[in-house]
């Protein structure tokens, strides 16, 4: 038997002794947030410390970021091809860089790296060119050839023998991952200490208006009158949005996940391949993480089909073989919500004082300070902060959409 | 895995199929004749309920047709499947 | 020492097996597990735990063991396995593990595979319920699959020496299974886990092949196959798991289920130590501390939580010298590396009354939690049993059944007759009749099985008091968790990390919830257990890979002419699944000095590649020049017999999404080329809008893609080649005019020669059946030879289109690019009402002058070669970033024809800055450009004509 | 000269017996049809001496002037008809002819697929490892044709007896097939335990 001067697990950090009170509803609120998700509940947290504004409830159908912030593989990167989409999630990825000293909580912030893999010659193309627009908007990014991919992960198969061998990758040093529940519990604990009620088990069943005014939720838990109101819904967010009668070009897809038992590092950094739809990094607790291509149809039910979790396994393989006796110990879905162009919709809507953050898709998770920061300066000036300008619902009817789907920048 | 009824040739894997998006959304009469905002509602707008959904597949591996179904998508049940053409049959929630 | 009893239990005593463990030789019998010889071998310290370092053993005896976790070594390493299903063969290596296992570097070199199955009924369980639903069902004549983890029949039944019908257990197993096997239409599978339960009767389960025959597994055969069952009914009966109850210092080596004790005896024939204390909730420990101390185990004592001891077994155990201490409990234990003492209070906490009983084993059972893993995967509702202290299946479904233990029931005749009927009722609702019902055997178990006291924990040093053994979660952690104002079981769960390891909760999930519940002064009926997920044990990811892997990945597409393109020393490019000759190095050759010639040898006298991967659609029906003209965004309907048309197709918001050339074969017929990547997805595309809103239309459109090898023949003397192989065709220019085609025979073969050209050259298109391409290939390059023929490759395609400024989609394209922006409003029909995409173009950001648009880029040193992808800059120095980009270069590359490098480019506002000079970025230094048309060669289209 | 997409997998593929017996059979004339008129698809099949399947996920056979010929349900309005080899012009001929004035379409095909015989007592084990259609003689008798997949190829799969099925696959996907029936035959070469 082998016992190491320290077992591998003994460094984790622990979570707070205290986190959150489970306060009954007021009646009123100056902001009521429905969804208690990461977006939510940094929505929460930036009205309270950036703009002061604390009668806030976050309002919660099931348990606190049990949806897709329960769920996501938790890869943070900005390299995204527009200026419109390195604009926000660069602003992201600064906040994540100090992130963990605002909160005052362990959130695992680590900036192991990702590479973004290109299998063919049009996908080298499409890299060489996101990173050179990363770099000319300020981000880090590099373009590194097969032998720059070993280097970095060596466990990754850059056989020019493989079906689909790997011509080089993009690179970004300052991305990484985070620890889901931290990050979420991390901004639960601090916008609660400043005084926002976060309300579980509240499902929000309707939206009333007045004169084209939002003026109340009706919950599980009852009517509750609302000054703003702010959908961050993720994958619900079609269903709530109608609730005021408003459409949205979303589609909600079961996306899955599944982790490994825990491995001595094998993994350093986080390796993305969309042409197989591999997403994998190594947690800190040495399980390994992996994120899978979404479900083809529309989904609410926190589950996909099977044949998507094989099909992922023997791309992964060809990536990596040395994972082949590594085990499958668990495999989720979350629901996530599509917009045509994989960017996200976020500003005013038609509805005065209702306010939409939603279409992340498979990639919202890294966007969680960013958007927290920038949605609740669009809550407390009415007005879109200038990071999610480009990002509102009429782009659909102008044309002027940021197409990160053919920019070969999707997922995750 | 889904176990889809097509219409023709019967019960196959969902792996035989290409998901379709909505079902009877009909393209416009007169495209010239629609706003910005009508057309981008016909390009880029699709109902996503939560509950029974009215949705096109094709059995793309098998007979190639399109046909359509209602489907539950909270628990994925698929409550009816009807040809193109055909009227969507009363289903209850 | 040995714990090997001299007789009893399913191994084989003649034989030896030969294992290391720890570094430690040691030995076993066939039939073990890696747990059972190790315990037989006195061994308990298995390896230790994750974040605490403390030791750990062996709990169980089956797959819910949460701390046996073992790294096989040899034959090939193998990361956290249990002990408890690691079946013994001789050669065995393996070591315990802290929490982490190791993958190996080296390439697993075993097969895996699946296999699909379909039938009637499946039963899960080959316990006694499982048995009778499966026989029961077999029966009817339904087809039947059963499905067992363990390596044989019997279930819980192996882990008891009972007799059924006054005979030992084990015959009336081999009756059924004797029968199920000689029944038609039946399949029998051990060492078969179903692990997850989909959608419309979708069981994986994963059968273990060849592990157990370790070194003498033979090649060939899969280590592991996933079984892709698809299952009208399912039966599951499962069984149960017994659960502990928690106290301090119930994580050492030592302590263990009792049940699973009385397995490692009477299926193993191996005792768990020497001097055993039994702590229970409940009757069924009665059994095994009697059996225990009928096979010579010292058991000092009984310690029972109950107020009262059940009379009967009471009295059994007095007359075998057991203490029976009711209202008890354990509060505590000694030992280092195996527990050596146990303390022993009663339950009411009444200070200063605690014993000290010397052990080297304690045995727990806590009650019995079933089995409904796969049950609440299906979707089915849990409902919790007060009186048994877990989660229970709480409603019927449709077309899933429980039976036996797994739904609370213990009793053993009663499991018989549940499983009974629902495999009746599971053949009745597949369509089949029972017959000949099986009898109900009668048991004689001693331990009557009844459900006891439900008791989580024992009040002690919470730190102390583990609940998850794997995770090295405590009571303490759960009460911290409730404290930091948690409420739910998902939430507890995420703090405290209870039932997130291998055996995901399988003895621990229930008794965290209970604890949280008593902490929280809550209803457990008003609680649900997290949610179970696949898959119920760990699979390994080859597994789940299967066969397709390396050659069988994913299909390599190949064309007929493939042959000839490897026997040249082609090098190949990745088109979707194609493989495409990319260029055809010669000796000393790189990629651009073989383009260089290739592109040379072409435009000065012919070349030839293989466009057989190109999409080919016949379209057919009198309206097919209506639909054509919706598709495409420039008018095919006005196209003559015998012409061809350049076409470019938009998706409905107005982006390119293809192009190629379309033929009009006669009145009612054309054929339409894709490109290459596309060809599946635009006769997807074309299907859609005939079957779902165009059904008036009569057309029909039928792939023909691989019917054709078709042989671009290009370059000044391409038109003397084809003169030579084609003797019955004029090809002259004015016989045979550019965008024409003919019928003909082409060395000798039907052919269809169409003169169009992707390059600006004089060129031909030659189409013969797939079957003819390798032939007319090696044709036309014998009539070739005196020209210096050349076969050329997809590089120097794509250097002979640039040069004329062609866009190829996906490259100059990505889905933000219109016609227009590729300066290709020529062929966007503004005669036609309407066509797919046309009312996009109307909207706001399609008008604006500042879109990309497609250009040429001619760098002001002719020698310098862009990097495709590269930015494209206003200014000669870089500001601070954000640095305003004004487009991209999307193609680049050194050209013979122009003696310089070049590129296309999209560009803001691009073609009104034809002339000015911007500025690439290329690593640190800015590189001046002069933009440019895109066409940058043969502007006046002189040399199509030859 | 002609080749066929298998010519080169002739020997490897022999190989595989006695596990399973696997030829191909080259150059046949293949027509896909569409029609859907009952007397346009009548009138086809009284010229070619083979009625037309009426029932989806079959096949029929017959005898005409053309010799044997079986067509193959494919869809609602879409057949395949598959003769001896060098008779895809005629053919055509005829069932335009057949077709007249009918919706329809008529296009040869021949050599957009190959043709793959397989026969031994594990046909429908092989299979079975990648294809997900029920293959119990109850469910897939003999006439049986449906289209699905294999693995990661598109098949049609014509069951014509109790050990023996006829596969066609597209050209370019052959050889995958043929990688792929090799690869599951080595389990039933092996001695499975
Ligand atoms: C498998 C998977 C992998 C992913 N991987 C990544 C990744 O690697 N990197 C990345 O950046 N992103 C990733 N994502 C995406 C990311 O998780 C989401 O974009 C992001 O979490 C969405 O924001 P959120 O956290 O607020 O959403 P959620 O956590 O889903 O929050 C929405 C909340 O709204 C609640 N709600 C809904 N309706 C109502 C109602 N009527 N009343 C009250 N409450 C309601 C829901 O219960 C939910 O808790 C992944 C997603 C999934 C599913
Ligand atoms: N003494 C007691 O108090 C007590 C308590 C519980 C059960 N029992 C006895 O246990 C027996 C219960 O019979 P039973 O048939 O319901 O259960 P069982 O425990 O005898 O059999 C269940 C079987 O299911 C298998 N299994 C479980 N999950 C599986 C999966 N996912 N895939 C494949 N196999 C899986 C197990 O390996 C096991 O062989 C009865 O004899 C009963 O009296 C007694
Ligand atoms: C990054 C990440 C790591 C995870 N690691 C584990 C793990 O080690 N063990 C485990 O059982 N589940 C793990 N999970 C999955 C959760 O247990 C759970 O499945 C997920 O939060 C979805 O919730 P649900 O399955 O309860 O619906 C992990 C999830 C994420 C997002
Ligand atoms: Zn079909």
């Amino acid at each position: 038997m082998t016992s190491p001067a320290q077992p591998p697990g003994a460094h984790l950090p622990e979570h707070p002794d205290f986190l959150w009170e489970n306060p009954e509803p007021k009646a009123s609120y100056d902001v009521v947030i429905v969804g208690g998700g990461g977006h939510g509940l940094a929505t929460a947290y930036y009205l309270a410390k950036v703009h002061g504004i604390t009668n806030v409830a976050v309002l919660e159908k099931g348990w606190l970021a049990g949806g897709n912030m329960a769920r996501n593989t938790t890869i943070i990167r900005s390299n995204y091809l527009w200026d419109e989409s390195s604009g926000i999630y660069e602003h992201s990825l600064k906040l994540w860089e100090g992130l963990e000293e605002d909160l005052g909580y362990p959130i695992l912030f680590d900036q192991r790296g990702v590479l973004n893999l290109a299998h063919s010659l049009q996908d080298v193309r499409d890299s060489v060119r996101r990173v050179n627009a990363n770099r000319l908007n300020g981000i880090d990014a590099e373009w590194v050839d097969p032998a720059g991919v070993k280097e970095i992960c060596p466990i990754v198969n850059v056989s020019p023998d493989v079906r689909y061998p790997v011509l080089g990758a993009t690179y970004q040093p300052r991305a990484g991952i985070a620890k889901h529940d931290y990050v979420a519990w991390g901004y639960a604990r601090a916008a609660h200490a400043m005084g926002v009620d976060l309300i579980q088990n509240c499902e929000v069943t309707g939206l009333e208006t007045a004169g084209g005014r939002i003026t109340a939720v009706q919950t599980s838990r009852g009517r509750i009158a609302a000054g703003k109101v702010a959908l961050c819904a993720a994958g619900h967010s079609s269903v709530l949005a109608k609730m005021a009668g408003i459409r949205l070009p979303l589609a909600s897809h079961p996306l899955q996940a599944l982790v490994s038992e825990l491995l001595e590092p094998v993994h350093p950094t986080v390796v993305m391949s969309n042409a197989v739809h591999v997403y994998v990094s190594q947690a800190h607790k040495g399980e390994l993480v992996m994120g899978a291509g979404i479900d083809s149809y529309n989904g609410y039910g926190q589950r996909g089909s099977f044949h998507i979790i094989e099909q992922q396994m023997s791309a992964a393989l060809e990536l990596f073989p040395v994972f082949a006796r590594a085990h499958l110990l668990r495999t989720w879905a979350g629901i996530v919500d599509v917009s045509p162009d994989a960017s996200p919709i976020v500003g005013l809507t038609p509805v005065g004082g209702l306010y939409l953050n939603c279409g992340w898709g498979t990639g919202g998770f890294k966007a969680t300070p960013g958007v927290g920061d920038c949605f609740a300066h669009t809550i407390a000036h009415d007005k879109p902060h200038p990071f999610n300008e480009p990002f509102t619902l009429e782009r659909f009817t102008t044309g002027a959409l940021v197409d990160e789907h053919g920019a070969a920048a999707v997922a995750h | 895995m889904q176990l889809i009824p097509c219409p023709w040739c019967g019960p196959r894997e969902e792996a035989e199929f290409h998901y379709g998006g909505q079902a009877h959304v009909a393209y416009p009469e007169d495209p010239s004749a629609l706003t910005d905002e009508e057309w981008a509602q016909y390009v880029f707008f699709r109902e996503n309920p939560s509950g029974p959904f009215a949705e096109r597949w094709s059995h793309s591996a098998g007979c190639r047709r399109w046909f359509n179904a209602v489907r539950d998508t909270r628990s994925h049940d698929l409550l009816a499947v009807y040809r193109a053409g055909e009227p969507m049959p009363e289903v209850l929630s | 020492m040995t714990f090997r009893t001299p007789t009893g239990g399913t191994i084989d005593r003649n034989t030896l097996l030969h294992f290391t463990f720890n570094g430690r030789k040691l030995t076993g019998h066939p039939g073990d597990t890696l747990a059972s010889a190790l315990l037989a071998n006195g061994v308990h310290e298995v390896g230790s735990s994750v974040k605490l370092g403390r030791p750990r053993g062996i709990v169980a005896a089956g797959s819910e063991d949460p701390t046996s976790l073992v790294q096989v070594e040899e034959p090939f390493p193998e990361p956290m396995l249990l002990a408890t299903t690691v079946e013994l063969f001789d050669g065995l290596v393996a070591r315990g593990l802290a929490g982490q296992g190791r993958l190996a570097p080296e390439p697993d070199p075993a097969r895996y595979d699946a296999k699909h199955e379909h039938c009637d009924v499946l039963v899960v369980g080959a316990g006694p319920a499982g048995l009778a639903a499966a026989l029961t069902a077999a029966r009817s004549g339904a087809r039947v699959v059963l499905v067992d983890e363990q390596n044989q029949a019997g279930g819980a039944l192996l882990g008891v020496d009972e007799y059924l019908d006054d005979r030992p257990s084990a015959a009336w197993v081999a009756d059924v299974l004797a029968e199920l096997r000689s029944t038609a239409g039946v399949l029998v599978l051990e060492r078969t886990t179903a692990f997850g339960m989909y959608q419309d009767g979708f069981v994986l389960a994963l059968q273990k092949r060849t592990d157990h025959l370790g070194f003498a597994a033979p090649a060939g055969v899969a280590r592991q196959r996933v079984w892709r069952i698809r299952t009208r009914q399912i039966v599951l009966a499962t069984g149960a798991h017994e659960r502990p109850v928690v106290f301090a210092g119930n994580d050492r080596p030592g302590i263990m289920l009792a049940s699973s004790a009385r397995t490692f005896l009477h299926r193993y024939g191996v005792l768990p130590g020497s001097r055993a204390v039994v702590f229970t909730t409940n009757d069924s420990a009665y059994c095994a501390a009697i059996d225990l101390a009928e096979s010579g185990v010292d058991v000092p004592m009984i310690v029972d939580a109950r107020p009262e001891a059940p009379a009967r077994l009471a009295t059994e155990c007095a007359a075998r010298g057991i203490e029976v201490r009711a209202g008890h409990v354990v509060i505590g234990t000694e030992g280092a590396g195996r527990v050596t003492d146990a303390h022993v209070a009663p339950l009411d906490g009444v200070a200063g009354h605690c014993d000290t009983v010397v052990c080297d084993t304690v045995l727990v059972s806590g009650g019995w939690n079933p089995v409904v893993n796969l049950f609440s995967q299906a979707r089915g509702k849990l409902r919790y049993d007060a009186e048994l202290g877990a989660f229970v299946p709480g409603e019927e479904l449709e077309t899933v059944r429980v039976a036996g233990s797994a739904t609370g029931e213990l009793d053993l005749t009663a499991c018989v007759r549940q499983g009974r009927n629902a495999g009746a009722s599971a053949a009745i609702s597949a369509g089949f009749t029972p017959r000949g019902q099986m009898p109900l055997p009668v048991s004689d178990s001693r331990c009557t099985s009844r459900s006891g006291l439900v008791l989580w924990r024992v009040p002690g040093d919470d730190d102390a008091s583990f609940v998850d053994l794997q995770r090295d979660a405590t009571v303490a952690d759960v009460l911290r968790a409730t404290g930091a104002g948690l409420r739910s079981l998902e939430h507890i769960k995420r703090y405290t990390t209870i039932g997130t390891a291998h055996d995901q909760g399988k003895t621990s999930g229930m008794i965290a919830a209970g604890i949280v519940a008593e902490a929280l002064g809550v209803e457990l009926a008003d609680q649900r257990p997290t949610t179970f997920r696949p898959p119920y044990t760990a699979v390994s990811f080859a597994a789940l890979a299967g066969r397709d892997r390396g050659e069988l990945h994913d299909p390599v597409r190949v064309t007929a002419i493939h042959p000839w393109h490897v026997a040249h020393g082609a090098l190949f490019e990745d088109v979707g699944q194609w493989k495409r000759p990319w260029y055809y190095p010669q000796a000393g050759e790189d990629l651009h000095t073989a383009v260089l010639r290739e592109c040379k040898a072409t435009r000065e006298s012919v070349g030839m590649m293989d466009g057989s991967t190109l999409g080919k659609i016949d379209v057919q029906g009198r309206d097919a020049g209506k639909f054509l003209d919706m598709l495409y965004t420039n008018m095919m309907s006005t196209l003559k017999v015998g012409r061809i048309r350049y076409g470019v197709m938009c998706g409905v918001d107005g982006m390119v999404i293809d192009d190629g050339t379309v033929i009009r074969v006669g009145e009612e017929r054309y054929l339409v080329t894709t490109t290459t990547g596309n060809a599946a997805k635009i006769l997807d595309w074309m299907e859609e809008w005939l079957q779902t809103e165009w059904p008036h239309l009569d057309v029909h459109c039928t792939s023909v893609t691989e019917h054709w090898a078709t042989i671009p023949l290009v370059g000044p003397k391409s038109r003397d080649v084809l003169a030579a192989v084609a003797p019955d065709l004029d090809v002259s220019n004015e016989a045979f005019e550019f965008m024409t085609w003919h019928d003909t025979h082409v060395a000798g073969v039907p052919a269809r020669v169409c003169r169009i050209s992707f390059s600006g050259e004089l060129a031909y298109e030659i189409n013969v059946t797939a079957w003819h391409g390798l032939a007319v290939w090696e044709a036309l390059m014998a009539a070739g030879e005196q020209y210096g023929i050349t076969p050329y490759g997809t590089e120097t395609m794509h250097v002979l289109r640039a040069e004329k400024g062609y866009p190829i989609i996906g490259q100059e394209t990505d889905a933000t690019v219109t016609p227009q922006d590729l300066g290709m409003s020529w062929a966007v029909s503004k005669k036609k009402p309407d066509f797919i995409g046309k009312r996009s173009f109307a909207r706001a950001e399609n008008n604006r002058t500042d879109r990309k648009q497609l250009v040429g880029l001619l760098p002001v040193d002719p020698s310098v070669l862009l990097p495709e992808g590269s930015q494209i800059v206003e200014t000669d120095r870089l500001p601070e970033p954000p640095v305003r980009m004004l487009g991209h270069v999307t193609s680049s590359y050194p050209s013979a024809a122009l003696g310089r490098t070049f590129a296309l480019a999209l560009v803001r506002s691009g073609h009104e800055r034809i002339g000015e000079t911007l500025y690439v970025p290329v690593e640190d230094s800015l590189v001046p450009v002069t933009v440019t048309e895109s066409v940058l060669y043969d502007k006046e289209g002189a040399r199509r004509d030859g | 000269m002609t080749v066929s997409p298998l010519a080169a997998w002739r020997g490897r593929l022999a190989a595989l017996a006695p596990a399973l017996a696997v030829a191909e059979r080259p150059f046949r004339s293949q027509l896909t049809v569409r029609a859907s008129e009952p007397s346009a698809i009548a009138a086809m099949g009284s010229a070619l001496g083979v009625v037309f399947p009426s029932v989806p996920c079959t096949f029929t056979a017959g005898s005409g002037q053309f010799g044997d010929v079986e067509v193959l349900w494919l869809g609602p309005d879409e057949f395949l008809v598959v003769a001896a080899p060098d008779l895809q012009v005629s053919i055509e001929e005829v069932l335009r002819g057949a077709l007249g004035s009918s919706r329809g379409s008529v296009v040869d095909t021949s050599a957009q697929r190959t043709t793959v015989i397989l026969e031994g007592p594990h046909v429908r084990d092989v299979l079975a490892h990648g294809c997900s259609v029920d293959l119990h003689p109850s469910a897939a008798p003999a006439g049986t044709c449906v289209q699905t997949l294999l693995a990661r190829t598109g098949i049609i799969l014509q069951v014509t007896g109790p050990d023996r099925c006829t596969v066609l696959v597209r050209s370019s996907f052959a050889e995958y097939l043929a990688a792929w029936l090799s690869d599951a035959c080595v389990e039933y070469q092996a001695a499975a335990p």
